[in-house]
């Protein structure tokens, strides 16, 4: 190992800060035909939730500006297949792993939780921008006042290191951060797709059937990078910075602001070794730039 | 990135597109391709039409934002190339083929039917077509096929003596492959049916591009884009 | 006129729902040495201060993937010279004027609405997306009482229709909006530019000297579209449609989504003469489709 | 939209790009410009550097995103071009001049001494550059200047017998210019700056440009990008 891009994330070792974000990389099995994805620092794996769920009916994305929209709708095997078919394969990887949990009401995310908090995985990311069947569909992520219970409940039953990820439809998005580390979050992620909207104005319909649906790809980026520069300096727990990178120089930006690593989604859509590309970008940068170690320049822009 | 060599207009808004450089690929693949333009920012999935030692050829339609960019596309421009992805037809067939396209639909047959009678050297290879008006590139289906039969605006499905034949490849609209199926079930025929969906990464990893089998949710990039039509019909 | 595509808004009429959006159109003048910009439905005023502002320091434009960061800084004249040097011209044109104010406190909104609101102006556009200098700098539009307060204050002294421009940053979108409809204002315009951050990464420092700048531009069309959806379905009062504009058919997107007419921002910096171009195009849209006027289409998706 | 009808490399990463149609425009004006492409959203501000009867030229250096972009292009694509813009160097100039360019703020000089020849036929024009290394395009500057001097490496500033003149021109780093000025000033000189600033617009409209001069903020795209010196330094 050069030593180059290690970094330690909430006492995890990652070879690098390059890690591949919920729901774009499967659980790492199709990446792996296509190149040695255990070059990445870690991966996220599709968001999963107690049961199963087949995903939402109609199409499911739709191309914008830099960018897509996307109505999965959380389509996975729920916890248990998971940890039968899915978790043996990710652990056996020679990278870090981190589980994606989800949920529609309190009860299911911590069961979730807990479940898979007994076997032996790296981190939980608790995506918290779910919409809360029981409390009029909004997300759980949004207001202070759910987010603080399920990231409470969720707390007591995850003995591995727990991240939140946030929305950025969140009302305050620097609120909503310090109450995830008020209630014992070990790290945050941000950010998740925005909630937006499309027409075919052809047939004067909505393109979703779900109506919303989110947005991800650069398109987000000044806005992700935003939030993650104002949530790096308000909470003390260590941040990984998501929404728009697709290549070194944005790597660069995310950890310049504050973010101790990143999460690389949709860039994988657009070229599917973009993680190996950044990598060895990333590499000659620090390499022509005279610096030992990423870390130095985390947090490094006020 | 590789260049393209040619990207000639046909009629009917379809053109032929051939790009420089080395591919090996199953017949029924598809390639994932996409110019820099700012009308494009996702890949275009594409059949392969052809391959050729020193390139690769699509037949694409113009229909939409990212294939009026490709249309705009010259010789020497870069373009960016994925794949080859999915299943493809099955290799190990047997019998007297079927080759059933409508539309752009037509696109994957042509490599089918080189790669059949290069396999199947005993078997005979029937190709039908649905067009709205006659092509420059029909013909060349016959250097391949032991008939071709093409229809103009009509239901090529009501040309099709399905008795004849032991396996139907099929590729084009949902009604036309369902009506094939209605066939294909009553005189037990095996038939595989390839899948359009809109795609995000074409490699089975974000599940945009599911479709519902007989045997549950299915992602045509990667489980696809060719089922057994009894699956999905 | 062909009436194909005028509107009523507020019971002023406007030849077309094409309205060029503040900040990015200047008083009309360098435009109308392009073309012929009677032929726009309306153009907003570049947004007005009470007192005279020399806009930010820095560079103030970023480009950005399918948008741009700006940070202008509210330069412009002052309410006062305005009224001498630009309101003539504008009211000597043959299209709706719409006059953009700002203030940093609640002073300076109050009493540049109540100079502007004794000319003979069609409307005023209040934008409350100004950071308050009195409260944290916070901008007035992000949070439910500040908002309240300067809608109220202004409504009182507003004779002309009054409309509110929101900011997607606001902590709960609907809510803001509903609060500018029950403190009397006629009308809503949303989104202004997000909050957005960039960072040189060769000299390790943010690009802007005021740190944080707008973003705009076709990347935030699709939330913007969803804002201006979830809001229209809201309030009762008419809504002009903003964000990331480039041709007619996101105007359509807009109008189908629930607004009454649309703003266009910076689809004028790639093409000056976008505005002509769109209306052209619109007509031809009616024409084809059989509609026999633009508001036919309005709020026709759900 | 135009197209472009060559776009060449030379040295030190300029390129001479010419763009077909036909365009009318005064020396010191500048065009915005942008092709197709993810990566460029924005116009980018170019400087004329010759006017032919059917076309434009443009001198650039390939210094980041967009001018990567372009010097990516190739004779045959489209591009599209807005202008002209700004108010350009004045016409109503007299007596002896002296036109000092540094870098890529060469550019506008050349289409200026060619219109300098033309209109103030009775005065000389000495031409000063300031560049890294040799370059294909200065040996043209000598159709129209009665004096060329090209400076590598050093201060073009250092050899400019600034008493000759009665005007002066210059366009290139700040520093350059403002050594220009402090000479300018000394010896009563009209001196005339051409500015760089980042632009949206690039007609007055967006307050993007804005500089600071002795009369107060101005657009260098609207009442720019041609100043008096003295009003900026
Ligand atoms: C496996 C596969 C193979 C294909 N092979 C061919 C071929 O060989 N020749 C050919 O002409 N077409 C083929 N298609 C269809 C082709 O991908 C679409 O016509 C093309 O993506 C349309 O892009 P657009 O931007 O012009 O259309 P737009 O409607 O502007 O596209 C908007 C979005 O929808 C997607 N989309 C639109 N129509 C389709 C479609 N029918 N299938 C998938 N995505 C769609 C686009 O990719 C894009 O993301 C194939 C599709 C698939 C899934
Ligand atoms: C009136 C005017 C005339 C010009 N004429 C010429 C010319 O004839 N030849 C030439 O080579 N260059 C000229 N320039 C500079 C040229 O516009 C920039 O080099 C170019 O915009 C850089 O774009 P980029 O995307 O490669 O650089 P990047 O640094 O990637 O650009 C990022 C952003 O900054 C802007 N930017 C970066 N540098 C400059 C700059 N120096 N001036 C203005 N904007 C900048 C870009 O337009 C873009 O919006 C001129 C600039 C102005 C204002
Ligand atoms: C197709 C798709 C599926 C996604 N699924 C999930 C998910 O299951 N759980 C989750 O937390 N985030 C999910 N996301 C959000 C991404 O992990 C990421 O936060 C977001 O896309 C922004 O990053 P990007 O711009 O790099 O894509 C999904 C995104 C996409 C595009
Ligand atoms: C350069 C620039 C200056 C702007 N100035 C103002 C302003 O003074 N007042 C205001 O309310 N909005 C201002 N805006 C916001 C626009 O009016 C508009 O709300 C925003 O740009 C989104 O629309 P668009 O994507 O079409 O540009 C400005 C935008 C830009 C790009
Ligand atoms: S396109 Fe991503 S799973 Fe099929
Ligand atoms: S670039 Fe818009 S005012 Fe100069």
């Amino acid at each position: 190992m050069s030593g180059l891009l290690d970094i330690n994330f909430l006492e995890i070792n990652f070879k690098n800060p390059i890690i591949m974000a919920s729901g774009t990389f499967g659980f790492g099995r199709e990446y792996a035909e296509i190149y040695d994805i255990e070059k990445l620092g870690g991966i996220v794996s599709k968001g999963l939730t107690l049961n199963p769920r087949r995903g939402n009916q109609g199409i499911r994305v739709w191309e914008t500006s830099s960018g897509m929209m996307n109505s999965v709708g959380l389509e996975n095997p729920g916890i248990q297949a998971f940890i039968e078919n899915e978790l043996p394969f990710m652990q056996s990887l020679n990278l870090a792993h981190i589980i994606n949990i989800s949920g529609t009401n309190l009860e299911d995310y911590v069961k979730a939780c807990h479940k898979i908090s007994r076997k032996k995985v790296d981190m939980i990311e608790l995506n918290i921008s779910c919409p809360n069947v029981q409390e009029n569909n909004i997300p759980f992520g949004i207001k202070e006042t759910t987010t603080r219970e399920v990231v409470k409940e969720v707390r007591k039953v995850v003995k591995v290191p727990l991240m939140v990820k946030l929305s950025p439809d969140a009302d305050d998005i620097i609120r909503i951060a310090r109450i995830c580390e008020e209630e014992g979050a070990d790290a945050i992620s941000l950010i998740n797709t925005f909630k937006a909207f499309a027409i075919n104005i052809n047939e004067k319909k909505k393109i979703f059937e779900n109506t919303f649906a989110g947005l991800s790809g650069p398109c987000i980026k000044p806005i992700a990078l935003r939030m993650v520069h104002e949530v790096a300096k308000q909470v003390k727990i260590p941040i990984m910075g998501i929404g728009g990178i697709v290549n070194y120089q944005d790597v660069l930006e995310f950890l310049m602001a504050g973010a101790q690593a990143v999460q690389i989604g949709t860039a994988n859509f657009i070229n599917p070794k973009v993680g190996e590309i950044i990598i060895k970008d990333l590499e000659n940068y620090l390499i022509s730039n005279d610096i030992s170690n990423i870390s130095e320049i985390i947090g490094i822009v006020d | 990135m590789a260049l393209i060599e040619y990207n000639k207009p046909l009629k009917s808004k379809f053109y032929l597109l051939k790009i420089s450089g080395k591919y090996e690929a199953k017949m029924g693949q598809f390639f994932m391709i996409k110019k820099d333009s700012q009308f494009m920012f996702l890949n275009r999935p594409m059949s392969i039409y052809d391959l050729e030692n020193d390139g690769i050829i699509f037949l694409y339609k113009k229909i939409g934002k990212g294939t009026t960019v490709l249309a705009d596309c010259k010789k020497g421009d870069e373009i960016s190339i994925h794949g080859p992805y999915g299943n493809g037809f099955p290799m190990e067939v047997k019998g007297d083929f079927a080759l059933v396209g409508g539309g752009t639909g037509i696109a994957p047959l042509f490599y089918a039917s080189k790669q059949l009678k290069k396999y199947c050297k005993n078997n005979t290879i029937h190709v039908f077509l649905g067009l709205q008006e006659k092509n420059e590139f029909e013909a060349s289906f016959n250097n391949y096929a032991d008939l071709l039969q093409v229809n103009y605006g009509g239901f090529i499905t009501d040309y099709i003596p399905y008795e004849k034949y032991n396996t139907i490849f099929s590729c084009g609209p949902e009604l036309m492959m369902k009506k094939i199926e209605k066939q294909a079930r009553k005189l037990n025929i095996d038939h595989y049916v390839s899948l359009e969906k809109r795609m995000a990464c074409g490699v089975g990893a974000c599940l945009v591009c599911t479709c519902q089998t007989k045997n549950g949710n299915k992602r045509v990039c990667k489980d696809g884009p060719v089922f057994r039509g009894k699956d999905i019909f």
